[in-house]
């Protein structure tokens, strides 16, 4: 681990950022030619994230402003493991997949933390709900992934990746196709896609954790979002969708990994707290668990 | 029409067979109305409720500081046997106080807070009719009275715009186009946006 | 047992106008919950006392403010009873015309709504971009989008445009080509669904206690209660429709009929259209007379359904210029004060801007 | 003989870069502006226009926010009862700075048409400052938009700074929101 591996890692936390904050933009008019309607400049999320930046906030104490340095800190240190392509990973062969789950976790934390500390009771809620959606969608997402690491036998990323390049074998969205559902399933509750997305729900929580948050604060908490979103999309374009063999390819299945889960997301309502927690431990638990069982002990695996 | 006018009638007979009420207005075929005594109120809406008028839709209250009385709105309806039923009664102005229906009708529980708020009658029977509901910290009489005056109490409260330009076009004939371009530039003058 | 205290209002998202609920939660569950009216309270009943009769037709509308046609309606229509007035045939048919209009818009507008507190925003998007075109045949018609003091004591205060026919005859072709689409993107939605179904029940011994009218009464008890049919004022016994109820009331019936409810609407205006005959549209006072125009003592109380129930005006005149007392009776009173005190707990924080939301309530004709 | 082109400009003073910096934070603001969707009044129709497909105010990059904190304009969509002032100085206070007052209607101004009302007030820049007015009953919804436009050439022209007059005189401002509501935080005593 030398200087300029941390120092490309930092590089990928921030292509991260610039690239999810682009394609969040780009996104954004494409839901908005979905509701009849023009939308904003493609740039409007940097405007609006360095908008944020220049504001003036207001602190509720010192938990409240370590939590989200905590929370940004967190991400972009997950981040910067992230392999891009199945060649090119900042540190090496450290891109194990239990790292991104692990510290995933910390930037989760810190937020809830953060949150926890303004004193709002809207905000104990949106975090409760928070912490119970990810409860929900790890259990049939970690089953998939532990499938797969058995089949490939690496839990490095790019090995993975590697392992669905190489010739003969299939993606896994189509080797493990019902494994493929279930990861997608558990993406949208991830990146807090519609059916899922209890945790903000601005109509029934005012926006849970971020209830308290303004100005900068709320700007780190949106460059975190954004860091979160770029890991998670990643991991499925890696786990899934066969990594990729140079940028553009990575580019364009991110693309395509993100649209159509916001596609989805926006011609659905959400659902309650006990409902999502209902729906992920019934059927993509139980399919999970089946596909498991047939890929790994009948090694029925297309 | 006869169907319906039969209706009315079915409400007068039916309220005749109780009490003699002061004064009955028929005012189309889907309504009727009648002035009883205040303690005659209860039995009325009892004998209409359970002639199937059950749906309590209005109660309110009207200031007569003239004859220093209060009169009180109930206002029933029969979906089956479509005649809106008035009943109004007089009550004294300087203390207002009638018993409360919520034990016939629990949906007026809101109504004669409201009353109370805005008349001062009271409503012994309704637990809460005394608190607060649409006002708030208020300090004069209640707002709905006669002898109430909105606009005087708006001038004591708030403060008003001042206007230091005198913009009417009523005065003589040759200022008309000097006060028409002062008004322009003063309009081209708040205007904000991206001319200027 | 802890209980939080929370504030739903009136600054939230999930709440239509500015009233406040205030929860007291148990986890998720609401265990005690009420409704804090008054922050719309403009001294309406007082204003309109010391406006003449003529006056307030401007400033009536303003009581409710997503469908402002059903108070002129009302208030033209009891002032009319006092006055004893016939007026011309067409204005009751022009009339008609308006008030399903904005009945439609009132119910787009809900429905629209549903997509707030279920965060489906893209039907809320379609719903108030067809909503939009309403307000812009509106403004043809009245020239005015929201308040159109088009309704008078008298009649209508002008004819229809020339041409109007066929600009509301292509918005209603084009509302019911994507009726379907409509119901796939809310009620049909099975996201959507697993929100509404079985929530928010409001049984039938609830609706007698509350006196709840309109759409929630119908759906639980499942007789055709409307005063359209019940009593028919302008010409509604003229027109054919049906009035859809069902039995058992939970969000995803009431937002049904009201679904329904639209398409009745689109046919009788067509019918209007059709049945309309030619002639004047307005009584008009003699000339000179209508600032003193005086009205016979007497008590009326003038009842429109409107596209949340009963909305009625309490008429007095002392045989004054000025009307002596207005009372306005509000649809949404029994639901939003009583039921969301006694009925609300026991849902989840989740329901509660459902709740709203699909009983129909509106907090400007609460607080007046 | 230096080349004036390329050269470095003189050290600026600590005050002119705080400006720079502030212009291009004026930038981002302008383009940004996230209102605080609080219905006070009868205007808040025209709001689902505005916001919807029909006239996408997301086109000039705004938006509805849930809540104060996250908000910049505090949009007061018509008359004002004493109760909803109460409650919109507390959300006032609450927002974070830069913050922008946009009044629609004309009761914000004068009154309007409830200018003799028991429980409206009159003229709403006697309690908080105020950045835009939008006149008209109710103003379309075109004129909701072109005062939305106005609010960003303001802020370009550096104009729009009521937040400002709000530190600056917040004894005023205070003292006239005493006189009209007696007290401006009170405990609801609603039901308890």
């Amino acid at each position: 681990m030398t200087i300029v591996n941390v120092l490309l890692g930092v590089g990928v936390a921030f292509f991260g950022f610039v690239l999810q904050t682009s394609i969040a933009g780009i996104n954004r008019k494409v839901i908005a030619r979905l509701q009849k309607r023009q939308g904003p400049r493609w740039y409007q999320e940097f405007l609006d994230i360095f908008k944020l930046l220049s504001k003036r906030s207001v602190s509720h104490g010192w938990i409240f402003d370590f939590g989200v340095i905590m929370a940004l800190g967190g991400i972009i240190a997950t981040a910067m493991f992230m392999p891009l392509t199945s060649t090119f990973s900042p540190f090496g062969a450290s891109d194990n997949f239990f790292i991104f789950v692990y510290l995933l976790a910390v930037g989760m934390l810190g937020m809830a933390m953060s949150a926890s500390g303004s004193g709002n009771p809207w905000a104990s809620i949106g975090v409760m709900r928070a912490l119970t959606t990810m409860l929900a969608y790890e259990v049939p997402f970690l089953v998939v992934v532990l499938t797969i690491i058995k089949l490939t036998g690496s839990s490095s990323l790019s090995a993975i990746q590697l392992f669905q390049q190489t010739s003969g074998n299939n993606w896994f969205i189509i080797a493990l196709p019902i494994g493929g559902i279930v990861g997608f399933l558990a993406l949208m509750g991830m990146l807090g896609k519609k059916p899922f997305e209890t945790y903000i729900a601005p109509g029934e929580i005012a926006s849970g954790p971020m209830v308290e948050y303004g100005g900068k604060q709320l700007g780190m908490l949106f460059i975190m979002h954004e860091i979160t979103v770029f890991i998670e999309v990643s991991l499925f374009v890696h786990l899934f969708l066969g990594g990729a063999h140079n940028i553009l390819e990575f580019l364009l299945k991110y693309f395509v990994v993100y649209t159509f889960a916001n596609l989805i997301s926006n011609v659905n309502g959400r659902f309650k707290i006990d409902q999502v927690v209902k729906f992920y431990y019934k059927w993509p638990l139980i399919m999970a668990v089946f596909q498991a069982v047939i890929a790994i002990y009948f090694g029925w695996v297309i | 029409m006869t169907n319906s006018m039969s209706n009315v009638e079915f409400v007068k007979a039916l309220i005749i067979q109780h009490v003699r009420p002061h004064v009955i207005d028929i005012i189309d075929q889907h309504q009727i109305g009648f002035e009883v005594d205040q303690n005659e109120i209860h039995l009325l809406l009892l004998a209409l409720k359970n002639a199937g008028w059950i749906q309590m839709s209005y109660l309110s209250a009207i200031d007569w500081p003239g004859e220093n009385k209060f009169e009180v709105v109930y206002v029933l309806f029969n979906w089956d046997k479509p005649v809106y039923v008035q009943l109004r009664t007089k009550i004294d102005r300087t203390n207002p106080v009638i018993d409360s229906i919520i034990q016939i009708y629990p949906g007026a529980k809101y109504y004669e807070r409201e009353c109370h708020e805005f008349f001062g009658i009271a409503f012994p029977g309704n637990p809460d009719h005394h608190k607060q509901l649409i006002l708030e910290q208020w300090d004069d009489i209640p707002p709905l009275r006669k002898d109430f005056d909105p606009k005087a109490y708006s001038d004591r409260k708030f403060p008003q715009r001042t206007y230091t330009e005198d913009y009417s076009l009523s005065n003589s004939e040759s200022t008309k186009v000097e006060k028409r371009k002062l008004r322009k530039q003063r309009a081209e003058s708040l205007k904000g946006g991206k001319k200027q | 047992m802890r209980q939080m205290k929370l504030f739903l209002g009136p600054q939230h998202p999930g709440m239509h106008g500015n009233a406040s609920v205030h929860l007291f939660v148990d986890g998720d569950i609401i265990k005690r919950s009420y409704l804090l009216p008054g922050m719309l309270h403009r001294g309406f009943e007082k204003a309109m006392e010391r406006k003449l009769w003529v006056n307030n037709i401007s400033l009536i509308p303003r009581v409710c403010v997503p469908e402002p046609d059903i108070n002129e309606m009302a208030y033209a229509q009891g002032a009319e009873k006092l006055l004893k007035l016939e007026i011309p045939e067409r204005a009751h048919w022009i009339r008609m015309i308006m008030l399903e209009l904005a009945r439609i818009s009132a119910h787009l507008m809900s429905y629209g709504g549903l997509g707030g507190p279920t965060g489906h925003y893209t039907l809320m998007y379609h719903a108030h971009a067809d909503r939009n075109s309403i307000l812009d045949i509106f403004e043809k018609i009245s020239g005015a989008r929201v308040y159109h003091q088009y309704i008078v004591i008298g009649g209508v205060r002008q004819d229809l445009p020339k041409g109007i026919e066929k600009d509301i005859n292509a918005f209603l072709d084009d509302l019911e080509s994507r009726y379907i689409e409509y119901r796939d993107l809310g009620i049909e939605n099975p996201s959507v669904i697993a929100r509404i179904k079985d929530t928010i029940m409001l049984p039938e011994e609830v609706v007698w206690e509350l006196g709840v009218t309109g759409i929630g009464m119908r759906s639980a008890v499942g007789k055709p209660y409307d005063l359209r049919k019940v009593m028919p004022y302008a010409r509604y016994d003229q027109v054919e429709f049906e009035v859809p109820t069902s039995t058992y009331s939970d969000a995803r019936s009431r937002v049904d009929i009201k679904l329904k409810e639209l398409v009745q609407s689109i046919s009788i205006i067509r019918q209007c259209l059709k049945k309309m005959p030619e002639g004047p549209v307005r009584v008009k006072p003699s000339r000179g007379q209508s600032m003193r125009w005086k009205v016979p003592k007497g008590y009326v109380y003038s009842p429109v359904e409107s596209s949340r129930g009963e909305f009625g005006y309490y008429m007095v005149s002392d045989g004054g210029i000025n009307p002596y007392r207005i009372g306005v009776r509000g649809a949404s009173y029994p639901q939003g004060l009583l039921g969301i005190e006694k009925y609300m707990p026991g849902t989840r924080i989740d329901d509660c801007a459902l709740w709203v939301d699909t009983m129909g309530i509106c907090s400007p004709e609460i607080d007046r | 003989m230096k080349s004036t082109k390329f050269s470095l400009a003189t050290k600026l003073s600590k005050a002119e870069v705080d400006r720079k910096w502030w212009e291009i934070g004026d930038f981002f603001r302008r383009n940004s502006l996230w209102m605080l969707m609080y219905c006070t009044g009868c205007c808040a129709i025209e709001l689902p226009p505005a916001m919807t497909s029909a006239y996408d105010m997301e086109r000039l990059g705004m938006g509805p926010m849930a809540t104060p904190r996250q908000a910049d304009i505090l949009l007061v969509s018509g008359y004002l009862s004493l109760k909803t002032l109460r409650r919109l100085i507390y959300t006032y206070e609450q927002m974070s700075e830069p913050r922008y007052v946009v009044a629609l209607g004309s009761c914000p101004i004068n009154g309007g048409i409830y200018h003799d009302s028991h429980a409206v007030i009159n003229q709403l820049d006697q309690y908080i400052p105020v950045d835009v007015y939008v006149a008209g009953c109710m103003p379309n919804t075109e004129s909701v938009m072109n005062g939305f436009v106005d609010l960003m050439g303001q802020i370009k022209n550096k104009q729009a700074n009521g937040w400002k007059k709000y530190h600056e005189n917040f004894d005023w401002y205070k003292a006239n929101q005493i006189t009209s509501l007696g007290e401006v935080d009170v405990h609801d005593e609603f039901h308890e």
